[in-house]
């Protein structure tokens, strides 16, 4: 579904990822990890088609969606319409699906998605994605602001499509743990190029993986 | 240090905040939670300036802030992290670290057109502090490059470091550890514990529910404006209203 | 600009009144002038963040205050010294209320300003109507007076000079820094400890100080100041230069100011030769004139200087 | 020069400056003007030249600015033996003190009353003065019995502002009493309010002082409006820059020219040669007879050409000399300059027309009264 | 009474010109963000192209027609110039687009040079409660509170409306979504072309245009589409419709030489009561 080979993709002179190669499978789920500045927002935004890549190929089968890192919303629109235009390509134009599953946006319908509070935006953002009715969806960070039990909607929502629809899903998450608890596969990202990937039972105790991704805070 | 009065304030007629109280005491650390759009953010920016309250008192340092416009409140020892990321475009990360020390100094327009050695000595110390501050974030690598193509990691850091280069007695921080991963967070939990350890007053908003749980001394617990939990950590997080409300049951 | 650049321009700027005839010597004088109110322009504009399409008004004050101050029996050095204060002054005081407005709006008010202004000095007897001012005395100090054009044109580059040290004196330091922050985010600023609204309006003041200047110094080369001298179009075009030349660099402003004039005197120049044909005028000064114009935006998007000077690096990495 | 060169200075052509509007606002004003010198210029080369040699044309854009003149008049005075200036008339009094301070006989083509008040040796005017006007419509209405009459102007523009200051001045002498007085300005694109305070006061004629848009905006929404008070329009109307775009709407609305513009109803004679000297070619070559523009550029180029031959040199003072003691027939009309004239025209070379078949034609009573002048003149 | 009702009702007509000219500035800047110095231009077009046609003998109708299809032809151009090429920032379109209004001149002083031109329209006028209006002013209005009926419903209601508003309100994320921001803005600019020969249609018969009209056309226009942010049509209209009345009121009440002072001198108020009571935190959420 998703298949990228050898790709570069640079910002002027600076490389931002070097020569990755990566699949993701139909109806896979597959997370992808790495520090800060490692490269994972720029591989997002090329397999989404918002940045070319200087060389290498990305073939996507089916209608891709992404949830954007910062949210990005359109501040000046209401919420229903944010969610609307999501279905640009879908040609979806009923939100009702999405207030099912966040019961928040439907108070907020009306309000202008430029004035919500941060978890509010996370949520439009990602139920603009859904609108899409994609067949491949690339997350770019879920969990972002959101209170731990809408993550932990969201996180099901999202298993429950992939079970249901085979919906294929490469997820960058902040939150390593909630990553391995939902995908199969890990792929980890260090300064533009691939450093590791395994299942994510493997990785989880690889001690170096651990120790820079679930370690630390989270007692 | 900072005690809120019967704060409100709405938007529309729909309250984000409504009848807040609240008091921080001298170097603590206080959490603040609850569900998206309960009015936290919203609080701070009451705190800060940036929003007017409709309703309600301010003091600051025993004295009341509530009339202050922002800069004002921050010259008194305020700094924010905003929940988001606010850099200044166009200017490198160094740069927008020393603007932070901008309450902190005095030389003007005509010093610097001139040269003057106030200008200089100024300058000096905002760079001094300024380099102090990039080092406490882990950002002295980054000084030098343009602040807007910054990895949303480094940019939240790039804003504590512009807050710390205030100096400031209170600390309120939005989200500071969203997007951050494992070994970042734990540097930033590592330095907001060096801060309380150096006596830095500190309001925390974070979803992480264990992050602040470790940092916090005591977490007040918001709910659609309200506060609905104030205490320590171990005991607001069995408080069944904040596990309906907020934490649910998979905490 | 590099070490080397910096020496060899001030020399440069210094030969040419010398060699240079009495024609070119009015293009340089008035480039001088235009590139004292862009660098100006650039200031508020490439690192404020404010936009003002009323920059013109502030020349017209300063020349006006010269030019009356001077009739009135002032002395001229006296004149020139008060042009840019009373511009500034003038620009506090509009500023007041403008400053409030951000963005479109505040380009609105400022070219709005400018328009009620030339009209007000169109209608009063004491700034000789639409007419205007005329029979300025020559600039002078003591028993000096400025003679020939090559005077003017040094008064006008050592002006220049001057505006552009301030300028990068500015932009470098704290109160540059808090400038260029409240560009970007006015509440991330004013969280820093910037008081924002202050800041506006003494970077609002020095601009129109600039302008000031440059409007003195005009008002003794050409011994006539009208309305009609400060069009707003006048405006428009220091917007252009400050934008072609490149924002929030200095030598944007100059570069900017040169290009533009140099390529609409030398279309000019080309236009009406002898022989040239009677719709010249039209299809060179207007066509060609905007040809290059869009050309160097579209190409250059972010201005001469950036570009050229990101050429040049690129080169030097090269080798 | 008193100098070397006498030797090649003899073949060396006359140097004509010309600074006019060739863009900008007064585009179509300057560009008339440039046509007409030019063709002044190739009649008189194709005569032999003047004093044996060419004359050369040195023209420049002032771009309807002042500033841009001053430009244009540092970059070409030290070529030029003598200047045709700006039509703007800001730029006209911009460039004015420079060529006052270099002794350079210069022409304006700008009616601004401020040239000659006071006079400046150099500097000579070739348009009627916009006083002219306002003179020669108070002779008109007191002719034509009105007593009283509304006046409108422009506020933002010299020519106007003068012509309303002249006619409220002189109105008394010639018994006539302004009801409405009413400033517009240059932008104004309606004009309900001006004809509802004519439709409610007692004038009999509404005088309509402006140049440009305002002038064909004001009357066809005069024509819409339905007032019946007469239109009475200046001098500045007096082309087809107004007639075009007024189309039938024009038709029966008076309007004031200078004699140049009506030259066909002329009787016979030296001033109706000169006329059609330059109107016979002028419209073969451009397809349209010529404007006022045009008028005032010939009759500055014809003045030019006059003095340099009386000066029988290109020397700068006999030039001027020579000016003033100018008596030269013009399409323009008569000039007689003098040491305390630097105008030289009088109102009576200004016609009243009427405008029949999209022409100006001269009511009766100009008619009369041209003749008159004409005959004087010889 | 009347005749206050005669200084209303003009100033009503003027404004609603004026709202025209801003129509097309806030289409083109809503959607691209873009400000359009070449707006008075479509009209200027338009209103030259009208004239030709009308004086070949081409029927109304048919000229005003095709004079719009040309303006929205030569919006469709602007937008090519100004936005065709990426990494173009709004600031640089600002600047081309004032380029392209020069370089309009040339093409206009050589088709149809520099003299004015006028159209004609509908001829007398009208009383209404006594007082006088000129017929082609009613239909200014008539088309006007058309248009902004029409493009109110566009903005607000339809998709499609949305989808361009998106397109400047946040170009990434209509990136993101699917929309393609270039096309849609030259859509945009095809149909501030097509509002400004709208425009310059209508205006013709009332005052003449020349090559070089746009100037005065645009500052109104300018003002009263700052009025509205540069983005909302209702506000906009409110905006020109104040301007147009505050200028025949105060040529009606005997300031007629004070007209632009006093009408731009009252926008300004207004944007800075406006503005005092929007906090710039909401200005600058991200
Ligand atoms: N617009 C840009 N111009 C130049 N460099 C950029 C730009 N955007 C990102 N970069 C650089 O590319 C690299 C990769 O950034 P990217 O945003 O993809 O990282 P990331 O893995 O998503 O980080 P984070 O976890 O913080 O979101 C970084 O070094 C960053 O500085
Ligand atoms: N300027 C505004 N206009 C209208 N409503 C607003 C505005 N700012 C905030 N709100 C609303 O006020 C409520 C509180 O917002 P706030 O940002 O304080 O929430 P929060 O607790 O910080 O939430 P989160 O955890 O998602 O960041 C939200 O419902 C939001 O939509
Ligand atoms: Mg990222
Ligand atoms: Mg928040």
């Amino acid at each position: 579904m998703i298949d990228v080979q050898d790709l570069v993709v640079s910002y002027g002179t600076a490389t931002a990822l070097e020569h990755i190669t990566l699949a993701v499978a139909e109806g896979e789920m597959v997370a992808l990890l790495g520090p800060n500045g490692a490269g994972k927002s720029t591989l997002a935004n090329t397999l989404a088609g918002l940045l070319k890549p200087a060389s290498g190929t990305v073939r996507i089968g089916g209608r891709p969606a992404l949830i954007p890192e910062g949210r990005q919303l359109f501040p000046d629109l209401s919420v229903a319409d944010n969610l609307a235009l999501g279905g640009w390509r879908s040609g979806r134009r009923d939100p009702s699906t999405v207030y099912d599953l966040l019961p928040r946006l439907a108070e907020l319908a009306g309000r202008k998605a430029g004035v919500l509070s941060g978890g509010e935006q996370q949520m439009v953002a990602f139920g603009r994605a859904m609108m899409s009715e994609p067949d491949a969806l690339v997350v770019d960070e879920l969990s972002l602001g959101l209170a731990p039990t809408v993550t932990a909607d969201l996180a099901a929502h999202l298993a429950g499509l992939n079970r249901s629809r085979g919906l294929t899903v490469l997820l960058i998450e902040q939150n390593a743990r909630l990553a391995f608890d939902l995908c199969d596969r890990a792929y980890v990202l260090e300064s533009g190029r691939l450093v590791t990937e395994g299942p994510c039972s493997e990785l989880a105790g690889d001690p170096r993986v651990a120790s820079a991704y679930l370690g630390g805070a989270i007692s | 240090m900072l005690t809120v009065t019967g704060v409100s304030r709405s938007f529309g007629g729909v309250y984000a905040v409504r009848d807040v109280s609240l008091s921080v005491a001298d170097g603590e650390v206080c959490g603040v939670i609850g569900p998206n759009g309960a009015g936290k953010s919203t609080l701070f920016n009451l705190i800060t300036g940036h929003l007017a309250a409709d309703r309600g008192e301010i003091s600051f340092l025993g004295r009341r802030v509530d009339r202050l416009a922002p800069h004002r409140r921050a010259r008194l020892g305020m700094s924010i992290v905003f929940q988001a990321a606010r850099v200044f475009r166009g200017m490198t990360v160094r740069e927008n670290v020393m603007v932070g020390m901008h309450g902190r100094t005095n030389a003007g327009f005509v010093s610097a057109a001139l040269r003057l050695p106030r200008h200089r000595r100024d300058e000096r110390e905002i760079a001094a502090e300024a380099e102090r501050a990039l080092g406490r974030v882990g950002l002295s690598e980054w000084a030098d490059r343009p602040a807007d193509r910054l990895p949303i990691g480094q940019q939240r850091a790039l804003q504590l470091a512009r807050a710390l280069c205030a100096r400031p007695r209170l600390l309120l921080l939005d989200e500071p550890a969203s997007g951050l991963r494992g070994e970042e967070r734990e540097r930033l939990a590592a330095l907001v514990e060096e801060l309380r350890a150096g006596g830095l007053t500190i309001l925390l908003i974070e979803h992480d529910v264990a992050f602040v749980t470790r940092l916090a001394d005591r977490v007040v617990v918001l709910d659609l404006g309200q506060v609905i939990a104030d205490g320590p950590p171990a005991e607001v997080r069995a408080d069944p209203l904040v596990l309906a409300a907020y934490l649910g049951q998979a905490s | 600009m590099g070490r080397v650049a910096v020496p060899v321009v001030a020399v440069v700027t210094l030969a040419l009144p010398a060699v240079l005839d009495d024609s070119a010597l009015a293009v340089y004088i008035l480039l001088g002038l235009a590139a004292m109110v862009t660098v100006g322009v650039s200031l508020l504009m490439g690192y404020a963040g404010q936009v003002s399409l009323g920059q013109g008004a502030f020349y017209g004050i300063g020349a006006y205050t010269a030019a009356l101050l001077t009739l009135g029996g002032v002395p001229p050095l006296a004149g020139l010294v008060a042009a840019p204060v009373v511009a500034a002054a003038s620009a506090l005081v509009v500023g007041t209320p403008l400053l409030r407005l951000r963005g479109h709006h505040l380009a609105f008010a400022t070219l709005a300003m400018q328009l009620i202004l030339l009209s007000v000095a169109g209608q009063l007897e004491f700034t000789g109507g639409d007419i205007g001012l005329q029979g300025i005395p020559q600039f002078g100090v003591g028993s000096w007076e400025a003679g020939g054009a090559a005077a003017y044109a040094y008064l006008t580059w050592a002006g220049l000079a001057l505006v552009m040290l301030v300028t990068r004196n500015v932009i470098t330091s704290r109160p540059g820094r808090a400038l260029r922050a409240l560009a970007t985010s006015e509440t991330a600023a004013a969280s820093s400890g910037i008081p924002v609204g202050r800041y506006k309006l003494v970077v609002f003041a020095l601009s129109a100080a600039f302008a000031g200047l440059a409007g003195g110094i005009y008002c003794y080369y050409t011994g006539y100041v009208a309305p009609g001298s400060f069009p707003v179009l006048i405006s428009i075009q220091y917007i252009v230069m400050a934008v072609v030349g490149g924002l929030g660099t200095i030598w944007g402003a100059v570069v900017g100011a040169t290009a533009i004039t140099l390529l609409v005197q030398g279309l000019d120049g080309l236009a009406t030769l002898p022989g040239m044909p009677s719709y010249a005028p039209t299809v060179l000064s207007y066509a060609v004139y905007a040809l290059v114009l869009i050309g160097m935006v579209l190409f250059m998007p972010r201005g001469l200087v950036p570009a050229l000077s990101r050429r040049r690096k690129s080169l030097s990495e090269r080798v | 020069g008193d100098g070397g060169g006498g030797g090649s200075g003899a073949q060396d052509p006359i140097r004509v400056g010309l600074i006019v509007s060739l863009t900008g606002n007064y585009t179509p004003l300057g560009s008339e003007d440039k046509k007409a010198v030019e063709l002044a210029v190739e009649q008189v080369n194709a005569q032999g030249g003047l004093l044996g040699r060419r004359v050369e044309l040195i023209t420049r854009d002032d771009k309807t600015a002042p500033d841009q003149g001053i430009v244009a008049y540092n970059q070409i005075k030290g070529e030029i033996d003598a200047l045709i200036g700006p039509v703007f008339s800001n730029a006209a009094l911009a460039v004015e003190p420079l060529a006052q301070r270099d002794r350079m006989p210069y022409l304006s083509l700008a009616p601004a009353q401020e040239q000659v008040e006071p006079i400046k040796s150099y500097i000579f005017v070739t348009p009627a003065l916009s006083s002219m006007y306002a003179e020669r419509y108070l002779q008109y209405i007191q002719a034509e019995g009105i007593r009283t009459i509304a006046v409108a102007w422009d506020s933002k523009s010299a020519y106007s502002v003068s012509g309303h200051e002249s006619m409220v001045e002189l109105a008394a002498e010639y018994g006539v009493t302004i009801a409405v007085d009413e400033p517009y300005e240059t932008t104004t694109s309606d004009f309900s309010a001006l004809f509802q305070h004519v439709r409610d006061s007692q004038a009999e004629a509404l005088v309509f002082w402006g140049s440009g848009a305002p002038g064909v905006t004001a009357a066809k929404q005069y024509v819409a409006s339905g007032l019946e008070t007469p239109l009475f329009l200046t001098g500045s109307q007096a082309s087809t820059l107004w007639l075009e775009p007024m189309g039938k709407d024009a038709e029966g609305m008076i309007v004031q020219s200078a004699i140049g513009v009506v030259g066909e109803h002329l009787p016979a004679g030296r001033q109706k040669e000169v006329i059609e000297q330059m109107a016979a070619p002028f419209e073969q070559k451009h397809g349209y007879p010529p404007p006022q523009f045009a008028q005032d550029g010939y009759s500055a180029s014809l003045l030019l050409f006059e003095a340099i031959r009386k000066a029988g040199s290109t020397d700068k003072t006999k030039i001027q000399q020579a000016l003033e003691t100018m008596d030269l027939i013009t399409p323009n009309g008569r000039f007689r300059y003098s040491p305390t004239d630097h105008s030289g025209l009088s109102p009576e070379y200004i016609s009243i027309n009427t405008v029949r078949n999209g022409a100006f034609v001269p009511t009766e009573w100009a008619k009369e009264q041209l003749a008159k002048t004409v005959a004087e003149a010889g | 009474m009347s005749a206050f009702l005669t200084y209303l009702l003009n100033g009503l007509a003027v404004g609603c010109a004026i709202a025209l000219v801003a129509s097309g500035l806030v289409v083109i800047h809503r959607v691209t963000g873009v400000v359009n110095f070449a707006q008075g231009t479509f009209a200027v077009v338009a209103g030259l192209c009208v004239s030709s046609l009308l004086g070949l003998g081409i029927p109304h109708g048919v000229s005003e027609l095709a004079a719009v299809a040309v303006a929205a032809f030569a919006g469709l151009l602007a937008g090519v110039a100004a936005i065709g090429r990426r990494d173009t920032t709004p600031l640089s379109s600002l600047i081309v687009t004032l380029g392209v209004g020069v370089l309009a001149y040339a093409v206009e002083i050589v088709l149809w040079g520099d003299q004015p031109r006028s159209a004609p329209g509908l001829a007398g006028s009208v009383t209404l409660a006594g007082a006088r209006i000129q017929t082609q002013h009613l239909l200014v209005i008539g088309v006007t509170a058309a248009t902004f009926v029409l493009l109110a419903l566009f903005f607000g209601r339809t998709y499609l409306g949305k989808a361009l508003t998106a397109c400047a309100s946040n170009p990434y994320a209509a990136r993101v979504v699917g929309i393609d921001v270039r096309r849609m803005g030259l859509l945009a600019f095809a149909l501030g072309g097509l509002l400004g020969g709208l425009a310059g249609v209508l205006v013709t018969p009332l005052r003449p245009i020349s090559f070089d009209t746009d100037v005065t056309l645009i500052v109104n226009g300018f003002a009263a589409a700052v009025f509205g942010a540069l983005t909302r049509p209702v506000v906009t209209l409110v905006g020109a419709l104040l301007l147009g009345v505050a200028e025949t009121m105060a040529a009606g009440y005997g300031y007629g030489s004070h007209q632009l002072e006093v009408a731009l001198g009252l926008m300004i108020v207004v944007m800075i009561v406006q503005a005092s009571r929007r906090s710039t935190l909401s200005q600058e959420v991200t």
